[in-house]
């Protein structure tokens, strides 16, 4: 990422966008976030990730970018999505789309350089005919379809929790993206109960009991975005204090709940450099 | 003979019999304890009895000010307290040794295990029956009524989840309970009654989470040392699982 | 009221009918004027004209008190619906509510942890409410399918809908509270989704929900408050010493 | 007055009863000498070999003693599981039979340093350590050879705690340096209750009962016998197999019956070389 380049740019951004320059007071700070071995060499050049707000926005740009183009080709097959079910996936394109607006406002307001619409490929070959395809039948065959669905789903709501606080010095941007947290995951849990209805094993939550997505190893990657480590049961109450569940939720106390369930009434979050390789499967 | 030996509530009438008198129709834990056993039989002729119950301290089945039902104090108190405690686990195993679908529930060797470990608790809980009717006739403790949440029999992870807490706790008991008894063959017993318990425990710990027989969470890393909790602890969070309320404040206190 | 009020050392009094949180609303500027003038441990008891008015304590706390009766309410409702199933629930369905138990007894127990970090210790932690003081549900049918959908979506789309409000009203400096937060916020919006498409399949995050921005149309601690207030009668809540959102 | 069968009969219950009779607890100061007249006008041959056994070279009743003796054992497992782990067999195991090993091996040498700062806080002398007798080990060439020494200590241990627990009754609290106060008696049982699950999980490994039913492929070995042997199913004189005995209209079987309760061995029997006792060594 060009970071000169985009200083340069909010140097000599009109003054209406004065508002949202904001959006760069972490720049100063900006590391990059170094990408496990051997990952980073698989990414496209732009694909290197920072815990920046601008990152931040321009990371869920491109989330919502891709999903809207999935709805968007998968309700183009009118022989995909059963008709009982068009209107769900209608209504969620649809808010994907805005989500996608208000994304596309925020750094237009800020005067960032807007990113190229990337072209994507759901195949998972990565626009090049020789590669392998990773997700196949995705855009023609609704279980595969609702097995990527659910996977990207996942992952937005996943990445939303993970990049809130990173643009929470824009309190109006800070409230919308919680927002979409909770559409996401009903998004997600819609095409989750959508696919236990069509007899897979999976419930409205991320649990250690659903039936696990079959995935070539070169994709895995994206399972691990999207419900990599949901069986934790470590959550910090404070740094270094974890939340004592197991006599907390015990029999004896008459509130036991069971490890799995736990694990359910949480979800995790996920780092913005997993969740780039794994958006970067898809363009 | 010194008071601490002596069981409180045994027949002191048995003192004055002819020594000759089979053990085994006498108050069985005067001499199954040895010490106290033996001591009394060489000197029955040179100690005295030691004083009556103080009419303060309640009996054990007594029915307290507030309604509940007291366990009794001295060592009565202690006994009726594993009773209470092992007519819960009896009961809770019953259940599960019971269901019909318990083998496709837990397994079919585990299911088998589980019939083992309801015969052990039914066991201990009729020893403690028999040996209070026998030493306290009078003080023995009700039959209480055991209650559980719902759906405790329903699941795999439930029925090991209340094994487990059960067990635990079991074993926590009898640990804190042990300073508290006076004669020495009680204690013995009890001894023999909380390494069984232990291996329960362990081997219930072992099916929720394979190598978890001794976790740090219930043997602590530092002493190596397993839980031990007052009768006030564990009745408190026992009494969740007991319809009767029970009271323990004198469990252990001799008059 | 202040949050001083909350010190464990006031907690850990014995509470009776008449002691904790209710405060009229001219005893809580009395309380306040104290704690003004130099507020010491020796709190006067107020007058108490309304003896079942509980007043929420102002900044995270009372925050965290709103997410406890929220997650209490749930849990009791689940915990009845576990207990005794309407007959025309199926079993599948009966595994979901079951789940729902489970997660909202976490989150009460969890909640409750926060509010009094000595809550696993018998000898030391505090009454959060009176013992008396329960989220009914006589109000609600749940002899039915229909009946317990209704009364559990009412209940997830109110949590839903105020998570996404609240955290970012949280002023401690820290974060993990607010991290966990967001995790059960999410799971929230989960369980809105499926009780919503068990009742009307498909009527998940809809536009009654759902605003024109693509974002859940947020509700306020006081909408909360105002639509679980008649289940905890005859205690009545108040929460005018919550931060407000600005935006 | 036949006191003959009165001790063998109590003998029955606890074959320690000789040893308990000469504490050094006050109540008995007077009592022992006369038991001891009474006892060898009686039947000399008998307790003769009683006292033998019940003295083996200790004071008995004594608490330092007591702890001595327990840390005896603890040292003695606690180098057999430090010789397991450097064995060339251990990482033969499996990843869960290793971690096994090394959570037992920690409580192990927790109770060493445990029992050896009881001793001292009490006033007495840590007895010096004893090792596992390299050559017995090293005859066990297998790991599977290894975790049957293992259950037979740890069944032993069992024992030997639950032989001594009568001796620290009624003792005080006591404030070690370091550790806090802690009643003596509570402790050991908190130790005997660890070497149970110990027990427990290592029969388990082996696909033994987690609790002892006289049916497992070590239970005929001195370890299970003695005295009062493990498949003993009578509990103070209570004869628990017998029909309506305990309980109407239920018979208990022998093996649910032994396997409820877990029996005793003396200091005799534990350090007699057929046991622990024989494990000893350089």
């Amino acid at each position: 990422m060009k970071l000169m380049s985009i200083l340069d740019h909010v140097a000599s951004a009109p003054a209406a966008a004065a508002p949202r320059r904001a959006l760069f007071q972490q720049l100063g700070r900006a590391a990059v976030a170094a990408l496990p071995l051997g990952l980073g060499a698989a990414l496209p050049a732009a694909a290197e990730t920072k815990d920046t707000s601008l990152d931040a926005l321009t990371q869920l740009l491109l989330l919502e970018r891709l999903v809207s183009a999935f709805y968007t080709r998968a309700l183009a097959n009118t022989s995909l999505i059963p008709a009982a079910q068009v209107p769900d996936f209608q209504r969620i394109l649809r808010h994907q789309t805005q989500h996608v607006a208000l994304f596309t406002q925020a750094l237009q307001d800020s005067g960032a350089i807007m990113p190229a619409m990337p072209t994507f490929d759901f195949s998972g070959q990565r626009n090049v005919p020789g590669n392998p395809v990773l997700f196949p039948n995705v855009l023609t065959a609704y279980d595969d379809f609702l097995a990527l669905a659910q996977q990207l789903e996942d992952l937005s709501a996943r990445l939303y929790r993970s990049q809130v606080f990173n643009i929470s010095y824009d309190p109006k941007l800070y409230k919308a993206a919680l927002s979409i947290v909770a559409v996401e995951a009903e998004h997600s849990a819609h095409v989750r109960t959508l696919r236990r209805n069509r007899g897979v094993a999976v419930k409205s939550w991320p649990s250690a009991t659903d039936a696990a997505i079959a995935r070539p190893a070169a994709a895995q990657v994206l399972a691990t975005a999207a419900t990599g480590g949901e069986d934790n049961l470590a959550q910090e109450q404070q740094a270094g204090v974890l939340v004592p569940f197991a006599s907390l939720l015990s029999v004896l106390r008459l509130t036991f709940v069971s490890d799995p369930s736990v694990a359910e009434a949480f979800d995790e979050p996920v780092s913005t450099a997993v969740a780039q390789a794994a958006l970067s499967l898809f363009y | 003979m010194s008071d601490n030996l002596q069981p409180r509530g045994s027949d002191d009438a048995t003192f004055a019999q002819p020594l000759y008198t089979p053990i085994k129709r006498r108050s069985f834990f005067m001499y199954a304890g040895a010490t106290a056993g033996a001591s009394a039989l060489v000197l029955a002729g040179c100690s005295k009895d030691s004083d009556p119950v103080k009419p303060n301290l309640p009996t054990g089945n007594s029915t307290t000010a507030d309604g509940s039902i007291s366990l009794g104090s001295g060592d009565v108190g202690v006994l009726n307290y594993a009773y209470a405690l092992e007519q819960l686990e009896a009961d809770f195993y019953s259940k599960v040794a019971a269901l019909s679908n318990g083998a496709s529930l837990l397994g079919a060797t585990e299911f088998a295990y589980f019939q083992q470990v309801a015969k052990h608790e039914a066991i201990h809980r009729d020893f403690f029956k028999a040996a209070l009717t026998r030493d306290a006739a009078g003080q023995v403790l009700r039959n209480l009524t055991p209650k559980y949440p719902a759906g405790t029999f329903d699941s795999k992870t439930t029925i090991l989840a209340t094994a487990k807490a059960f067990e635990d706790l079991g074993v926590a008991a009898y640990n804190g309970a042990g300073k508290l008894i006076k004669t020495p063959a009680y204690l013995v017993i009890a001894g023999q009654i909380v390494s069984v318990e232990a291996r329960h425990a362990a081997y219930i710990r072992d099916l929720i989470t394979p190598g978890s027989f001794a976790a740090d969470d219930q043997v602590a890393a530092a002493s190596g040392l397993d839980m031990a909790m007052t009768p006030k602890e564990v009745l408190n969070t026992a009494q969740n699982f007991i319809t009767e309320k029970l009271s323990g404040d004198s469990i252990g206190v001799n008059a | 009221m202040s949050e001083h009020s909350f010190s464990p050392a006031w907690r850990a009094q014995p509470l009776g009918r008449r002691g904790f949180l209710r405060v009229s609303a001219a005893s809580a500027a009395t309380v306040a004027l104290v704690a003004a003038t130099g507020c010491d441990t020796s709190t006067p008891e107020p007058v108490l004209p309304d003896p079942n008015l509980i007043t929420l304590p102002a900044g995270d706390n009372g925050l965290l008190y709103s997410l406890y009766l929220l997650a209490l309410a749930k849990a009791t409702l689940y915990q009845k619906i576990y207990e005794t199933p309407p007959t025309d629930l199926t079993t599948a369905e009966r595994a979901i509510f079951s789940d729902l138990r489970d997660h909202e007894v976490a989150y009460r127990e969890l909640l409750h942890l926060i509010l009094d970090p000595n809550y696993l210790d018998p000898t030391k932690a505090a009454q959060l409410f009176p013992t008396d003081f329960a989220f009914k549900l006589t109000s609600f049918t749940l002899t039915t399918r229909a009946g317990v959908l209704v009364a559990a979506q009412q209940l997830e789309d109110l949590a839903a809908a105020t998570y996404p409000v609240m955290v970012p009203l949280l002023t401690s400096s820290n974060p993990y509270q607010r991290v966990l937060l967001l995790k059960a916020a999410s799971v929230q919006a989960r369980h809105a989704a499926v009780v919503r498409d068990l009742l009307a399949p498909g009527s998940f995050a809809n536009d009654d929900v759902v605003n024109a921005a693509g974002q859940l149309k947020p509700k306020t601690p006081v909408e909360v408050n105002t639509a679980l207030a008649p289940f905890f009668a005859p205690y009545v809540i108040s929460v005018a010493n919550l931060p407000v959102p600005v935006l | 007055m036949n006191f003959f069968n009165i001790i063998n009969q109590l003998a029955e219950v606890d074959p320690d009863v000789m040893g308990r009779l000469d504490t050094r607890r006050s109540v008995f100061n007077s009592l022992t000498s006369m038991s001891k007249r009474a006892a060898m006008a009686a039947g000399p041959a008998l307790l003769a070999s009683f006292f033998t056994k019940a003295y083996a070279g200790t004071t008995a009743g004594d608490p330092k003693e007591v702890f001595n003796y327990a840390l005896t054992l603890e040292y003695l497992e606690a180098d057999f599981y430090n010789k397991m782990i450097a064995s060339p067999y251990f990482s033969t195991a499996s990843a869960a039979a290793q971690a096994a090993i090394r959570q037992i091996s920690k409580h192990e040498t927790a109770h060493v340093n445990l029992l050896k700062a009881v001793v001292t806080g009490i006033g007495g002398t840590p007895t010096p350590a004893v090792t596992f007798k390299s050559a017995t080990f090293a005859s066990l060439t297998s790991f599977a050879a290894q975790l049957q020494v293992a259950q037979l200590l740890e069944d032993t241990g069992v024992r030997a705690y639950k032989g001594r627990a009568g001796d620290l009754l009624g003792l005080a609290d006591v404030t070690i340096t370091g550790i806090g106060t802690i009643n003596p008696l509570q402790s050991a049982l908190q130790i005997h209750s660890v070497e149970a699950r110990h027990a427990a999980h290592i029969r388990y490994m082996r696909n033994q009962t987690p609790w002892i039913t006289g049916t497992g492929d070590l239970d005929s070995q001195p370890h299970y016998t003695g005295a009062i042997p493990e498949s003993n199913t009578t509990q103070s004189n209570v004869n628990l197999i017998a029909a309506n005995s305990i309980t109407p209209n239920t018979t208990y079987s022998a093996a649910d019956a032994a396997a409820s309760f877990d029996e005793i061995l003396t200091p005799a029997e534990v350090t007699d070389n057929s046991r622990a006792g024989g494990l000893i060594g350089a």
